[in-house]
């Protein structure tokens, strides 16, 4: 039994159980040291990974490659970020219980197990190992109608979810008669006809993870969990676990059903569209900014989406890339979001940041920044993530995925830009300005604005990276 | 007669009699258990106990089932009626269909399935539903509160009661009933995993409600608990189900701790009396502790209750269960 | 095809269940003992019902408000500690049955899980959950 | 043939237990309902030769889970009139996709077909050899099976750590036992003999001080109860 392979996540849930039980001794509140801890823990993790051998172990459950260690990497990152996000905001709304960072990394090791799954069954336990906490920590502010509105809507739907790709991986498993990705992608590999069976618990299970992405059809928690739940929370759910679902996505279809991408092709399609469409079109009459930003997010999953749908290298490539743009971006919208305070009081309208041009310039300018990033505009790296799997739709022929795709963008671009002008032209309300941000936020601010800025200069590690990552996954 | 007894009527014909061969004897000896109770309290407290209704007050039960028998059914206005009669009923069918499994006798298991031990655990973990629906369909405030206390008691004891049945499954390496009683050939599992037995005894009596953890129908304070409201029969069932509850327990605590049909010794005395009335007479010493505690230990407070089986018997009894695996483990004693 | 497949499995394991059809005779016989005993005390005793005597029992007044109303989460708190309890046995129990073929590793694998799980249970204890104030 | 009878009426009052579940308008049914259908799920599983499985949902769905429905289904007051409102409202759409949903499958049983090993493999609940399913389960799920076993540890785990997040609370004002502080606390309490006919003032006892405001609440471990007798 070759686990040490698995190291990354047995330290990380080693480190959790530890941070868990040292949380909870003393009888004071420990949220800001298991806080430090647990990023210290995800990015131990990272490292690990880094250094992760390719391979499959665990009597092949677990699998290690270009792609996991790619997405791992990532999703560490983006968590550990949003973790920084809730230090403050958490305190100063009396959420500063230690079990947040907790639940936050067993969430994480949940994503890793995800990205890194062989088989349907560690699909599952990872999916499950991810879901609970985020149920739990959406509902984290209980106290609170809307958080524990948003945490019931997101179990409900959720455990929904759950039993539909569970009951798709019972058919195939039924009809293949195994659950391991390598022997599922040696069943289907024969040129006889696929049992229709395996295309209904296909269906099924492209379901399942289709709510997990939160692309259209399956996208109606979103908007609603999003508002809901606790601002740092939302950042995170936007960022680290879309990652690990969206991989998972990938690594799931073309993987064991590889040689049935003629069955799932069209629904990834789809999806695709429906997502860029409903993105752009139901954003545009947001007031809430975090109402919006779920449907931007269901957006660019929506784009992110057709890199997968085309089968290709470069579409691949793309995918990644534009997770690994769209994670950082996001995060440093949060970022500013997070710390949108008026006198103390946490406010989320899009209106509450008038005039944030003037009382808070350098705010508003990395503000500005990322709403240009993710409408795509040129040089900033919203624009890059864009352009690759727009390249790669194109040079597969599919002009449709290509077409909407920009004039999406377009629609989508008139929200973002919205943002500026309420900054820049509206007239702070008499109440004054937002209040200042915190060190910490200001330093995740910078560190993702500057990334936005200067990947144009210097794309080549990253888009190697990313390359490599989807050799491994197609090769 | 072989030929008819192999076709499937002769088959039925076989399992209802051996049925019938088990349950008789059980309700009678619950409605001898009520006496014994009264019997054994009196003269723990230096009265006489019921003696009027024939010799020793030998027909006392019969009396009390006939008074039951003839008093009207009550069914509160504002109660569910269907659930409100089902609960009892529900009560008196499990603690009967789990005799089912019991062995009395080597190869006397009516049904001798494989996962015996576990039947019996799913039948024990059922028994909160009759009082919860009784609870509940009552529409009183006394009887919800006892259902839902009784309910949270059974379930509090029951994580520690299966921790212990696991203990003995490891020892013996099967969850078939026989098969435990056999592995108890030379040594009672009593002796070996005496603190377990402690626990699981306890834990029985949280199971069955019985003092000192009657908290349920606590009568100072919730006049009698889940079934204030019910009257005649129906009371009748939930008491019968009590009772046979108790006595099942026993059975039970006798199969896993007591070397189940085994006599004391294997040598002459001993062998001549058969299987079954060393079983029978195991159960009735484990009555009389029942009955003896109800005598001797006053009311356990709620929170003491819950205390006791979350934070003493469930570690301590998943400290036990570990210590034997690995004693198992590294002496090579395990069963193969 | 999927027809002669259930004949197949069907007779392989009819041995097997053959063993679990006393407790439907069981089921049978008690349910009609049950049924005989309240049957017959409504067909023999004299019923004779009035609001008075069937209201619910109360210390000499009328109920104030409905009975079946929200109690104290700690109820159900209990409940679902129960079940992880419950999950927790139930994977040992085949463990328990196994442990002579699975060697020192399935020893450990278990100990690993009873770990975590005590983490938890140490979790609950410190954070009061276990206590009945 | 028995078997088969019997595969056959588990199966049916399954499915209309289910559908019970769903349409029954008492919810406190509807828990009931679905306890019937776990019964019969558990007898489905019986009849494929998976005796613990079919032991362990009863009491694991049953015994525990389906308690706690019956808890929050009891106790709290739903507005089910309410409810079934919004289940009229998406009745179409939910006909619609139930619709769909139906015709796929037909479409599907239209072309059944197994892979090769599949039937083999549902064909073996225990592995042969007098080895019983429980022990078949015992040795592979804790070596062959150990990822996925310790990931499922650890969502028990991530499980209670939830129960409590969201439902624990420390109630202000409750008094709660606390055994290692009271047997912790020798002294506090002592037998002393004292002569008689002298005053206990005289002898130097002081009594406790009382606090000024009438407040009852002050009895939190005061140190010095000597004074009574």
């Amino acid at each position: 039994m070759n686990w040490t392979l698995a190291l990354p996540e047995i330290a990380l849930a080693c480190a959790g159980l530890v941070i868990l039980l040292v949380g909870v001794i003393p009888g004071r509140n420990t949220f800001f040291g298991c806080t430090m801890a647990v990023i210290g823990a995800l990015l131990l993790a990272a490292v690990l990974v880094l250094g992760q051998p390719e391979g499959t172990a665990l009597g092949g459950l677990y699998v290690a490659d270009a792609f996991s260690g790619f997405m791992k990497i990532l999703a560490l990152l983006g968590a550990a970020l949003g973790l920084v996000l809730a230090l403050d905001f958490n305190r100063r709304e009396s959420l500063d219980r230690f079990e947040f960072p907790v639940l936050a990394l067993f969430a994480t090791t949940g994503m890793m197990v995800m990205v890194s799954a062989n088989d349907l069954m560690a699909v599952y336990m990872g999916l499950e190992l991810l879901s609970l906490p985020l149920y739990v920590i959406a509902a984290f502010d209980r106290d609170n109608g809307r958080s524990a509105e948003a945490g019931l809507k997101y179990f409900v739907l959720g455990a929904l979810a759950s039993g539909l790709l569970l009951y798709g991986v019972s058919l195939v498993y039924g009809f293949a008669g195994t659950t391991n990705f390598d022997r599922l992608a040696d069943v289907f590999s024969g040129n006889g006809g696929v049992p229709a069976g395996v295309v209904v618990g296909l269906v099924f299970v492209v379901a399942g993870l289709i709510f997990k992405v939160s692309a259209v059809p399956f996208h109606m928690w979103t908007p609603d969990v999003y508002e809901g739940a606790p601002t740092p929370v939302t950042a995170f759910f936007a960022a680290a676990p879309k990652v690990a679902a969206v991989a998972l996505l990938a690594r799931v279809l073309l993987g064991p059903f590889g040689d049935l991408a003629a069955q799932w092709q069209q629904v990834i399609i789809l999806a695709s569209l429906g997502s860029m469409l409903l993105g752009a079109f139901a954003a545009v009459g947001q007031r809430n900014i975090k109402r919006l930003m779920a449907y931007s997010s269901i957006g660019h999953v929506g784009y992110a989406l057709m890199g997968l749908a085309v089968v290709s290298d470069e579409g691949l490539r793309g995918l990644a890339i534009y997770m690994l743009i769209y994670m950082l971006m996001n995060i440093g919208t949060f970022a500013i979001l997070v710390g949108m305070r008026r006198r103390g009081r946490a406010v989320e309208r899009i209106e509450d940041l008038a005039g944030l041009g003037g009382t808070d310039l350098g705010r508003a300018l990395w503000m500005t920044v990322f709403m240009f990033s993710m409408a795509g505009i040129p040089p900033l790296a919203g624009f890059f993530g864009k352009l690759y799997v727009f390249l790669a739709a194109v040079q597969g022929g599919f002009w449709t995925l290509a077409v909407v795709g920009v004039l999406t963008s377009v629609v989508s671009a008139y929200y973002y830009l919205r943002i500026v002008k309420v900054m820049f032209f509206d007239e702070a309300p008499a109440e004054g300005g937002l209040d200042a941000t915190t060190p910490g936020l200001a330093a995740v601010t910078a560190t993702t604005g500057i990334f936005n800025l200067v990947f144009c200069l210097y794309p080549a590690p990253l888009l190697l990276a990313a390359g490599l990552a989807a050799a491994a996954l197609l090769g | 007669m072989d030929g008819f007894l192999s076709t499937p009527v002769g088959i039925l014909a076989i399992t209802v009699a051996q049925t019938l061969a088990l349950l008789v004897p059980v309700l009678i000896a619950v409605a001898y258990l009520t006496l014994a109770e009264r019997k054994v309290l009196a003269a723990m407290q230096m009265r006489k106990g019921p003696n009027v209704v024939g010799p020793f007050g030998l027909l006392q039960p019969f009396a009390d089932a006939g008074k039951m028998l003839m008093k009207e059914t009550i069914i509160p206005s504002g109660s569910s009626r269907l659930l409100f009669i089902m609960a009892p009923m529900l009560t008196f069918l499990l603690a009967m269909i789990a005799w089912a499994v019991i062995p009395v006798q080597d190869g006397w298991a009516i049904a001798d399935i494989n996962v015996g031990i576990l039947y019996l655990f799913a039948i024990s973990s059922l028994g909160v539903y009759g009082i919860i629906i009784a609870g509940w369909a009552s529409n009183s405030k006394y009887a919800f509160l006892g259902a839902l206390r009784s309910a949270a008691q059974m379930v509090s004891y029951e994580v520690s009661m299966g921790f212990v049945i696991v203990t003995v499954i490891l020892c013996v390496g099967s969850q078939n009933l026989s098969d435990i009683v056999r592995a108890q050939e030379n040594v009672w599992f009593f002796i070996p995993l005496f603190p377990m037995f402690i626990i699981f005894f306890v834990s029985t009596l949280a199971e069955t409600n019985r003092a000192p953890f009657d908290l349920p129908e606590g009568e100072s304070e919730l006049v009698a608990g889940f079934f204030v409201e019910y009257s005649s029969m129906s009371f009748a069932l939930f008491f019968l189900g009590e009772y046979a509850n108790m006595i099942l327990m026993s059975a039970l605590t006798t199969i896993l701790f007591l070397g189940g049909w085994h006599p004391p010794i294997h040598a002459e005395p001993f062998t001549w009396i058969p299987g079954f009335v060393w079983f029978a007479l195991k159960i009735c010493l484990c009555l009389f502790v029942f009955i003896w505690v109800r005598a001797t230990f006053p009311r356990y407070r709620y929170d003491q209750l819950m205390r006791l089986g979350w934070k003493v018997f469930l570690p301590f009894s998943l400290l036990w269960l570990v210590i034997t695996a690995a004693v198992l483990k590294l002496t090579g004693w395990l069963p193969a | 095809m999927g027809q002669r497949l259930n004949r197949d499995w069907m007779t392989m394991t009819e041995p097997m269940l053959a063993e679990y059809f006393p407790i439907l005779v069981f089921l049978g016989i008690a349910g009609a003992i049950a049924l005989a005993m309240v049957g017959g005390s409504l067909l023999l005793a004299r019923q004779k019902p009035y609001p008075e005597k069937l209201s619910a029992y109360e210390c000499g007044f009328e109920p104030f408000d409905d009975t079946r109303r929200r109690f104290d989460v700690r109820f159900y708190l209990v409940a679902i500690l129960f079940i992880i309890f419950d999950l927790e046995v139930a994977f040992l129990f085949p463990w328990a049955v196994a442990l002579g073929q699975i060697g020192w590793f399935g020893f450990l694998s278990m100990m690993g899980f009873l770990t975590v799980l005590t983490f938890g249970f140490v979790y609950e204890w410190r954070k009061g959950a276990l206590d009945w104030e | 043939m028995i078997t088969a009878a019997a595969f056959y009426i588990f199966a049916f009052v399954l499915i209309a237990a289910a559908t019970m579940v769903v349409t029954s308008r008492n919810p406190v049914h509807s828990v009931l309902f679905l306890i019937l259908a776990f019964f019969n799920a558990a007898a489905l599983m019986l009849i494929a030769g998976a005796e613990f499985l079919a032991m362990i949902l009863v009491i694991v769905y049953v015994g525990a889970v389906a308690v706690l429905f019956l808890f929050v289904v009891m106790m709290l007051d739903i507005d089910f009139a309410r409810l079934r409102e919004g289940f009229q409202r998406y009745l179409p759409i939910g006909g619609v996709v139930g619709l769909i949903l139906l015709l796929e499958l037909a479409l599907v049983i239209g072309t059944w077909t197994t892979a090769t090993e599949a039937s083999d493999l549902r064909l073996a609940p225990n592995p042969g050899g007098g080895v019983s399913n429980t022990k078949a389960l015992g040795q592979i799920l804790y070596t062959d099976y150990v990822y996925l076993f310790q990931i499922a540890g650890l969502v028990l785990l991530v499980a209670m750590i939830g129960a409590i997040v969201l439902t624990h609370r420390r109630r202000p004002g409750t008094k709660r036992q606390d055994v290692a502080a009271q047997i912790a606390r020798s002294g506090s309490v002592n037998l002393e003999q004292v002569p008689t006919g002298v005053g206990i003032g005289e002898l130097g006892i002081r009594r406790p001080t009382l606090p000024e405001a009438p407040k009852p609440k002050q009895v939190e471990h005061a140190d010095h109860h000597g004074g009574h007798h």
